[in-house]
């Protein structure tokens, strides 16, 4: 079948007096049909990787395989792989239909009423049949991007590549064209890659995801695992909203300590440090902080709230602890006060523990052990 | 965008008084030419003798017959219709296919062109056109429409202004027909081409102008009056005569506006965009 | 070792392929970049690179248009340029000529900024001042040879009929250049006026309305906003109206012939003349190379000048 | 070689006066353009307007065997 194996890629631009590394060897192995979202800040190459699958850039080195075949000698047309752009690069002058029928127009022999009748059933799987007719300047932000879909997927390819096919629509129409996305993707079976920039989609819409930054791998998981269990703090701090809180804290006979607050940590959380390691950087969730302490916990730390939003289903607390701001999402239903100080909690079982130099994950916290079987 | 002002905040005697400047400049822009054509209009010793009645009691065509039958007007009318047919569809293909290759194009050398380019952009034409003329005596193109032609269609501009429209359109165009399997040939044709129909109409537009009106090179380079374009008939029949007929002068002068001002009047606003495009283009 | 060979051989095989006379077909050959940019780079070659290093050489020779020996002079023909008044009077009158033409600059500043304040009509105001541009120069020539007619144009008539001194205009020897130059104006302004509007166009209204909360009056937003940020698009049109204006040459040849006397003589006329009704190719060359130097100096200066932060 | 440079020579020649009654470059110009836009209009259906550059191409058709036939007239020669 179709499994697309990317091995060691690298991919440097620039000429002797400066490069800039996009891609950093780069490996992963996507299996037929699944659904793979590449997840980072801008920059972090995971457009140029996009790019290097499709063919529109030449890898510096490293390999693109595609069930078992190297891609990278064979132009970008002849790849199975199709595309959908971020501005969607509709043709302006072209309608609907030509849109979707150029590719196969020019790509391939197919027979004219072949043309017709993939693009018409591309149209009506995707709802927009009475569209066909109109060119793309008629069209909505969400129709136009039914469109592009459309001409991605006549060409009835091995590969989709998707690169940040949302960002250009509303919030709204946001949320709704990810279900859908999700749903063509189950229905049509076909190998998917998803380039985004936004962490909830990251987490909602794909198998698993691959967490890059500054063109190197840094996790490849399922949503859940690269939530619960982040190998470093930079996929810990990038998975999540509000993001994870850190506080840098120095290590000696059982007590974590930042200057401000100390923390006596039970032995569970103390076999995950190894020996000689004094430079630590807590993490914990703003989910997991417990807001209702008991009073008489020798590990509560008293803050004063600065600022309270409160969400509905949740209310967002901002506080800090010494220097450090600290980001609470309480489900309690008590009201609590601008000004108001209270006592708050660090679960044990729910920290994070990173190494501070190489900021390499040292202990998740445990979960419920269902999940760890998820993949 | 546009730095509108408010009109409620203008007291309407400045209001009034913008009015009266700005049809006064329209007026002095116009004036000439109406003027012309009311006097073309006029029998000869009307012309010499009233110069300031505006409207002739008796209308006549005379000057328009009388300039036609004794000059082969209708053959500078042609030669000018040649001239600027080729040298419009040259030149738009010319340009588009060099402003797309230095636009899009990754090939060696490419950087080199367009300071090129940028070189020629300063050469004034006049500076080149005795040695111009040498050459086209080298290969026979002196008296030919040819060799009227290459000048126009080799100007620079146009290369620049169409690099610089498609500079702006978005590379994922091109990427996504790539990826359909279209070769450079087949994006130009079927993406760039038609994406770029308001640049070019522009051009189109420019280098009407430019050679309906050209002069000086036509002159250098044509020697026969068959060959003439019009401009160049109209500016050498004045000369011939010691007492000039205002009235055909004037007639074959309006007749060799007309085109350019009906198409004026049809698409002005792309007229006006055509030559502001040069202004968006900076030198 | 043979294998290995073999190997080399299928490479450079493969290579050839690639390489090969595929522009047409292969998406990925630079060669096809090269077919589309040739002709044009041709062109430009032959009809302007070629010829410049031509008119180098020719300026530096006897050339006489019918000869066939061309002898070498050296700098002859630009020192004999130092010494012909002829050439002098039409550097002079150039120089004059183009100084004249930058009067449009103002006229159509000032136009624009009314025509942009949008009162009703104001389409209809700018598309009537644009006219002049689209009209060829031997019309507009012709036309206006007529109104200043001493004997029998408008202009005179117009004057004597309001109680004014006339004038002989073109024919004076003091009027001929003025008079050419309010041609000139008179052509230019819609040109500018255009290019202005779009520069107006563009600035961003939210400068007015913070300035208009400030409390600026009309001449203050002219003179702190609308000045400075029009800055690039003055810089273009003065450019665009001096190296236009330096090398006119039709309501010279087509109105007064370059007289009376010289004193509408202009460096491109004056080359004409010398080049092609006397053959002196050599001589005119040589003009031809101060009038390509001028040109570059003006474009120097310029950008020296006043576009230290013009945006190329 | 010189079969190139004779073929060079004749083309060159095209249009040029001494060929030019009838009118050989205008027959050449308008031929080559409406024949140019004919053919866009048929290859190129992503163009709007097609059925204009058609016409107009047809146009420049007629205006070549216009100029083929244009009436041959003593013209003034250089003043």
């Amino acid at each position: 079948m179709a499994e697309l194996e990317i091995t060691n890629l690298r991919k440097v631009f620039g000429d002797e007096d400066e490069t800039i590394v996009a891609v950093d060897d780069l490996s992963l192995d996507i299996e037929d049909g699944e659904f793979v979202i590449l997840v980072g800040p801008s920059g972090c190459g995971k457009s140029t990787t996009l790019r290097c699958i499709a063919g529109l850039e030449e890898p510096t080195s490293g390999d693109v395989r595609l069930a078992g075949q190297s891609l990278l000698d064979k132009r970008p047309s002849n790849r199975d792989i199709a595309m959908v752009f971020q501005n969607y690069a509709l043709y302006p002058h072209m309608t609907a239909f030509g849109n979707m029928a150029f590719s196969l127009e020019m790509g391939t022999d197919l027979p004219r009423d072949e043309i017709r009748r993939r693009v018409e059933d591309a149209a009506e799987l995707l709802e927009i049949s009475e569209l066909l007719e109109q060119r793309p300047g008629e069209l909505s932000g969400g129709q136009q991007q039914r469109v592009a879909l459309g001409r991605a997927i006549v060409r009835e390819p091995e590969v989709f590549l998707l690169d940040e096919p949302l960002s250009n629509l509303d919030a709204k129409l946001r949320s709704s064209m990810r279900a859908e996305l999700q749903e063509l993707q189950n229905q049509l079976g076909v190998t998917t890659i998803y380039v985004t920039h936004d962490q909830t989609e990251a987490m909602t819409m794909g198998d698993r995801i691959a967490i890059l930054n500054q063109g190197k791998l840094q996790q490849f998981g399922t949503p859940l695992e690269c939530y619960h269990e982040p190998n470093n703090q930079f996929v810990a701090g990038f998975i999540g909203s509000p993001s994870m809180n850190f506080l840098e804290m120095a290590y000696t006979d059982g007590v974590l300590d930042n200057g401000h607050v100390q923390y006596h940590a039970p032995q569970s959380l103390l076999d995950h440090i190894p020996p000689n390691t004094s430079n630590l950087v807590v993490g914990i969730r703003p989910e997991h902080i417990e807001t209702n302490a008991d009073p008489g916990d020798q590990n509560v730390i008293n803050v004063v709230i600065e600022v309270v939003e409160p969400m509905g289903d949740r209310t967002i607390l901002y506080t800090s602890i010494g220097e450090e701001p600290i980001i609470i999402s309480s489900a309690e239903e008590e009201i609590i006060e601008e000004g108001s100080e209270i006592p708050i909690h660090f679960p044990p079982d729910k920290m994070h523990l990173f190494d501070r130099t190489s900021g390499e994950s040292l202990r998740a916290y445990e979960r419920a052990s269902p999940l760890a079987e998820v993949k | 965008m546009a730095a509108r002002f408010n009109l409620e905040s203008l007291p309407s005697w400045r209001i009034v008084a913008i009015h009266v400047i700005l049809m006064t400049a329209a007026i002095l822009a116009i004036a000439p030419f109406v003027y012309a054509f009311l006097t073309s209009i006029k029998p000869s010793p009307e012309i010499l003798g009233a110069p300031l009645q505006p409207i002739t009691p008796n209308p006549t065509i005379e000057h328009y017959i009388t300039f036609w039958t004794e000059h082969p007007f209708d053959r500078w009318v042609l030669n000018s219709l040649i001239l600027t047919t080729g040298a419009v569809f040259a030149s738009l293909l010319l340009d588009s296919l060099a402003g797309f290759a230095l636009a899009k194009g990754e090939f060696r050398g490419r950087y080199g062109i367009f300071l090129l380019v940028i070189g020629t952009f300063i050469i004034p034409p006049q500076a080149i056109m005795v040695p111009l003329f040498v050459q086209m005596g080298w290969i026979g193109w002196q008296n030919t429409y040819w060799g009227i032609m290459i000048l126009i269609i080799s100007a620079p501009f146009g290369v620049f202004l169409m690099r610089q429209f498609y500079l702006s359109i978005s590379d994922s165009y091109l990427e996504a027909a790539r990826m359909a399997g279209a070769n450079t040939f087949q994006i130009y044709f079927k993406i760039i081409l038609p994406m770029g129909k308001s640049a070019l109409a522009a051009l189109a537009i420019f280098k009407f102008i430019f050679m309906w009106g050209a002069f000086l090179w036509p002159l250098i380079i044509v020697d026969s009056g068959a060959m003439f374009p019009i401009p160049v008939g109209l500016g050498l029949f004045e000369g011939q005569y010691g007492d000039t007929p205002w009235g055909q002068v004037l007639a074959a002068s309006l007749l060799t506006a007309a085109p350019v001002l009906v198409a004026y009047i049809l698409a002005q606003e792309a007229f006006m965009k055509g030559i502001a495009l040069q202004g968006g283009v900076k030198g | 070792m043979l294998a290995e060979l073999q190997a080399n051989i299928k490479t450079i095989h493969a290579r050839i392929d690639d390489t090969s006379w595929d522009a047409f077909t292969n998406p990925d050959s630079e060669l096809a970049w090269y077919v589309l940019v040739g002709p044009k780079l041709f062109l430009f070659l032959t009809i302007f690179v070629f010829p410049f290093f031509f008119a180098i050489w020719m300026s530096i020779h006897e050339w006489h248009m019918l000869a066939a020996e061309h002898q070498f002079l050296g700098l002859d023909n630009y020192t004999r340029m130092l010494v012909d008044s002829r050439f002098i009077d039409s550097f002079v009158n150039t120089v004059i000529y183009t100084l004249g033409l930058t009067l449009s600059v103002p006229i159509a500043l000032f136009l624009a900024i009314l025509i942009n304040k949008n009162i009703r009509g104001s389409a209809f105001y700018s598309a009537a001042i644009f006219v002049p541009v689209v009209i060829s120069w031997v019309v507009v020539s012709l036309i206006w040879m007529w109104i200043y007619n001493p004997d029998i144009g408008m202009l005179n008539a117009l004057l004597e009929a309001v109680g004014l001194p006339t004038s002989q205009w073109t024919r004076g020897v003091r009027t001929a250049l003025p008079s050419l130059i309010i041609i000139g104006i008179w052509k230019t302004v819609g040109f500018n006026l255009v290019i202005f509007l779009a520069g107006l166009r563009g600035l961003p209204e939210s400068y007015y309305e913070a300035a208009t909360v400030a409390g600026a009056n009309s001449w203050q937003k002219f003179r702190y906003i609308t000045m400075p940020l029009l800055k690039p698009t003055t810089f273009f049109v003065v450019l665009v109206v001096l190296i236009t204006a330096f090398r006119e040459f039709t309501p010279m040849f087509v109105i007064t012939d370059g007289g009376p006397v010289t004193a509408t003589h202009t460096i491109v006329y004056y080359f004409y003349i010398v080049g092609f009704e006397r053959g002196q190719m050599g001589y005119a060359s040589a003009m031809a190379v101060v009038l390509l130097i001028v040109v570059f100096v003006i474009s120097i200066i310029q950008q020296r000048t006043w576009g230290q932060d013009v945006d190329y | 070689m010189t079969a190139a440079v004779l073929v060079a020579a004749y083309l060159l020649s095209l249009g040029e006066q001494g060929h030019n009654e009838p009118i050989l470059g205008g027959v050449i110009t308008f031929t080559a353009v409406g024949l140019g836009l004919i053919w866009i209009s048929y290859v190129n259906r992503e163009f709007t307007g097609m059925s204009k550059v058609r016409i107009l191409g047809f146009m420049m058709l007629v205006m070549a065997v216009v100029s083929y036939l244009w009436p041959h007239r003593p013209w003034p020669t250089a003043v």
